[in-house]
């Protein structure tokens, strides 16, 4: 239903443990964010893109296909960063936002092909339980699993209602489309707290009291791929170090 | 000779690259038909419907209404949606709005009919499906069984040439089955064509002229009594076999009920029921004006 | 429309989070006691989350011909009060980052501040304001709407000029240019996310 | 003389005032027995089994499992549910873990057992519904008949005495119910008691020991040979008659098939089959060693 999502869930890394992959992309992603953009961001973002269609083997169409959101935005902001308003509405091309342009922008493919490689290897299922450790109250990794399970129903429910109306044409006009999208979410209110209902029922039957704990499988944290993930990081601390104080020597 | 009502050739499908759930599919549906489609969950039944409905668009192949290709852009999908309407198994993903004239007269109102023929449209369907008198009730107060006969009401105003229900029977009772079935058939009697699937292939045999096997991505079209007597292709197609036309071979075996077709378990016992009144009456056996069979030809 | 990964200076990144740290915090503790005395709410807060995900992912037809999305704040926060909007609104930008890749992890700060607090504390002023002074629900639930849903991209559009100010005319040069990129197009979907939110109330009241 | 391991004796219960569903309803259910309830939808059926499984409280009667009474409070409930286990129809009303494994586990944590024994159950109960191959993939990713499957896995894995479904095989293709009464037989033989309800009079026939018909909030229980033979009961009840008894009648009138006793439309054709090789053969017909036929006796 999400690429991510299926990609996270039947890849090659779908049992790593979540922190060792958490460790990689996420420790890639703080590198691409708060280094200098030349060279680190560049060198994070690479070694990002080749993790995920390499070892990662994530399909490089739904690589694509997700960046295409967020590449817009990066593409629309960027804009206001070259171009000066002068009162009262005069615009000019400014050379000299160009640096900042290409830095800005070049961090945010960068950090975004970071984000991907977490998203497109890490099942949520396996991160929320964990979250606790870190000190996060369980009643809000509880809700925000039982989010994550009902929202693949309720975007189910919100795909078939919309073909339905489809077919009794209710998107012919705008006055229609609008009777359509409030009928939908209308729809998805309804099933979402009547499905809430019948979830406490079922779960009644087996117990539930107030706690929804479960057993997280146990996994065990790989020190090769740690070792080696941490190895990378440091490189492209010190490659980038190198470059950027280099010059004085 | 006159054009399919509904003609799909050679139509590919994959909802995944790499993973077709229809590969090369056709099926023609003659306008009078009843046509029962029958298949393995997964095997690309839902599939079809969608696509035959104009809720997918075919990876290769075509789909044609009454001779006419469909294009799906606004103009085609308006013009199908016109002719053809699918009625999703769960009634809730069909029913969105407060009261139930409400969500019937969704389709009229959209096709932008004066009020008076929207009101006529309804009133119509609602009668045909036999849900008149819940006109006014707010939907989510229905039983499953009333939702989904309003779900299939919201369909039939939209005045359909082909109407195609996935799995209309599941979750009803026998009794409601028999009650669906009935309105089917009136519909049917009333010029709709009628597509339905099912995994109950004794429903399938007694209530359908044609039956559609759809599985392992192709689709399989002949007659009911043939098709559903076929043994292979049903264990080709993981299906049971059906009861009926096994127990017409064990009639035809059995002086004074050889010639009887009982379509269903209740015409079984009821031609038995006759039978044993005639014996114990003394009257001669005369099956061929036992209640309630049906030649299966 | 989130912020992307990345798109933020590290600094003002972090300096977001700080910002929307307590908010989130203040919002939790009163989810932990909502739930601790009534354990069913639990459900009935997963069902909200998962409510206010789906209704961001309804596409709005708009002017330009593409399409574009309800923040679904607004009407979060009529329906389930602004503290708890803050805690669901997070669980729901975090599961967009990661789901779909719209807005980010580093950016999640200055997302949650935008979406899951001004906007729903925005909406609820607005209804509560409207309804004090004797307004109608439906005016109410459409000004609630169409303000908060406004309210989050000026604060976007805020957030991206403090990080970007113009070099010759600063930090309101740069407002003004982001405004008219992602505050002023953003208005006739503020008004349609207004009126969606007003015929759902009107769906809901009814059944 | 044992105890009953569930005796419902005359419970009354209304949803709401004035509107009984059942009206001093009695079922027993014996350690060891396979119960299959039938009736009409609305009928009562999954309100007896929410009040057999303590969601419900009886207005009047009493509900006692293994001769102790149940008790509608905190510990009463928690003794109940470690003895039955309820599955209703739809499996999202039971699965709220994204993670197959977690939401198996989650009876057992609740249970407070140690981390292994809990490990221990999981193993136990996904391998016994045949989906310990899909441990790790999310809910969210599995079909409807492994969702279905999962829900039974997680009451299961609660190592109940009684296990109650809810429409178990509604929705599954004919395979997929053959393969899940397979494994409900596999339980069974392992020492579970099993009742389930069902519309299909004649998967109670075949599989059941005894059936409850509850209709007009009554419940009437008895063999489920005799009971689906009964023209008169299945029409108080607006339930179809099933095929297979009648058919029992019909072969035994046939020389050569007296006696034979399939359960199933695919028995019957292997015993077809089995015969016409035979006479093809030369060799003289013997059907009491007919594949696939069972003693309905």
């Amino acid at each position: 239903m999400f690429a991510l999502d299926v990609a996270a869930h039947t890849g090659p890394w779908r049992s790593r443990h979540p922190g060792e992959k958490a460790l990689l992309s996420l420790g890639l992603l703080a590198c691409a964010v708060i280094l200098p953009p030349w060279p680190g961001a560049l060198l994070s973002g690479l070694a990002a893109a080749v993790l995920l269609v390499g070892p990662a083997r994530v399909s490089p169409a739904v690589v694509l296909r997700a960046a295409r959101v967020p590449l817009l935005f990066v593409a629309t902001s960027t804009v206001p960063l070259v171009v000066t308003v002068h009162a009262p509405i005069r615009l000019t091309v400014n050379t000299a936002g160009f640096g900042t342009a290409a830095h800005t922008a070049g961090r945010s493919v960068a950090a975004l092909t970071c984000l991907l490689l977490f998203s497109a290897t890490t099942p949520l299922s396996e991160v929320l339980p964990r979250l606790q450790r870190l000190g996060v109250p369980a009643a809000v990794t509880e809700v925000a699993a039982l989010t994550y399970r009902m929202l693949f129903l309720l975007v189910e429910s919100v795909r078939a209602v919309r073909e339905a109306q489809a077919a009794r044409l209710g998107f012919r006009t705008w006055r229609t489309a609008y009777r359509s999208l409030a009928g939908q979410a209308g729809a998805i209110f309804v099933r979402a707290f009547s499905r809430a209902r019948r979830l406490e029922e079922g779960l009644a039957l087996r117990g539930y009291t107030g706690s929804l704990a479960v057993q997280v499988e146990a996994r065990r944290m790989s020190p090769p791929f740690l070792v080696a993930s941490g190895g990378l990081l440091v490189l492209i601390v010190a490659v980038t170090a190198a470059v950027v104080v280099g010059p004085q020597w | 000779m006159t054009d399919p009502l509904l003609d799909v050739a050679g139509v590919h499908f994959a909802y995944q690259p790499g993973r077709p759930v229809l590969s090369g599919a056709d099926l023609r549906v003659e306008p009078g038909q009843r046509l029962a489609v029958v298949g393995p969950n997964g095997g690309g039944k839902t599939t079809l419907f969608r696509l035959a409905a104009g809720a997918l668009t075919p990876g290769a192949g075509q789909v044609a209404v009454a001779g006419v290709r469909v294009r799906h852009n606004r103009t085609g999908l308006r013009a199908l949606r016109q002719q053809v309407q699918l009625v999703l198994q769960d009634p809730d993903d069909q029913l969105f709005s407060a009261s139930v004239r409400q969500d019937v007269s969704f389709g009229p109102v959209n096709l932008g009919l004066p009020p008076e023929e929207v009101r006529r449209r309804c009133d119509e369907a609602l009668t045909a499906l036999g849900v008149a008198a819940l006109a006014d009730r707010p939907t989510h107060l229905l039983s499953y069984g009333q939702r989904k006969r309003v779900a299939i009401a919201g369909a039939v105003a939209m005045r359909p040439r082909l109407l195609i229900l996935d799995e209309p029977t599941a979750g009803l009772d026998p009794a409601g089955v028999e009650a669906l079935l009935r309105t089917l058939d009136d519909l049917h009697a009333a010029g709709t064509t009628v597509v339905l699937s099912t995994h109950d292939v004794d429903l399938a045999y007694r209530w359908a002229d044609a039956v559609a096997v759809v599985a392992g991505g192709e689709v399989r079209t002949m007659p009911a009594a043939a098709g559903l007597a076929d043994a292979g292709l049903l264990a080709a197609a993981h299906l049971l076999p059906a009861w009926a036309p096994l127990v017409h071979r064990l009639l035809d075996r059995i002086p004074g009920l050889a010639g009887a077709r009982p379509g269903s378990a209740a015409d079984l016992a009821a031609l038995l029921t006759a039978e044993s009144e005639r014996e114990a009456g003394g009257r001669p056996p005369s099956h061929g004006e036992t209640a309630g069979s049906r030649s299966a030809g | 429309m989130h912020i992307a990964e990345g798109y933020l200076p590290p600094i003002q990144a972090a300096a977001w989070f700080a910002v929307s740290t307590p908010f989130v915090v203040h919002g939790s503790r009163a989810l932990v006691q909502q739930v601790r005395q009534d354990p069913e709410s639990k459900l009935l807060l997963g069902a909200a989350g998962a409510f206010t995900f789906v209704l961001s992912a309804l596409k709005i037809p708009s002017v330009t011909g593409s399409c574009s999305h309800p923040t679904g704040t607004g009407l979060g926060a009529v329906l389930f009060r602004p503290p708890v909007m803050s805690v669901l609104g997070g669980i729901v930008l975090l599961f967009q980052a990661v789901l779909l890749a719209h807005g980010g992890l580093s950016t999640l700060g200055a997302n949650i501040f935008s979406m899951a607090i001004v906007g729903p504390w925005v909406a609820y002023a607005v209804y509560a304001l409207i309804r004090r002074l004797g307004g109608g629900l439906d005016v109410a639930v459409f000004a609630a709407a169409a303000l908060g849903d406004l309210a989050t991209y000026c604060v976007t559009s805020a957030q991206l000029a403090l990080a970007f100010p113009d070099p010759a005319t600063g930090f309101v040069g740069a407002l003004v240019k982001f405004g008219g990129i992602f505050a002023v197009t953003q208005i006739p979907l503020a008004v349609s996310e207004g009126l969606l939110s007003v015929l759902v109330v009107r769906l809901l009241t009814r059944v």
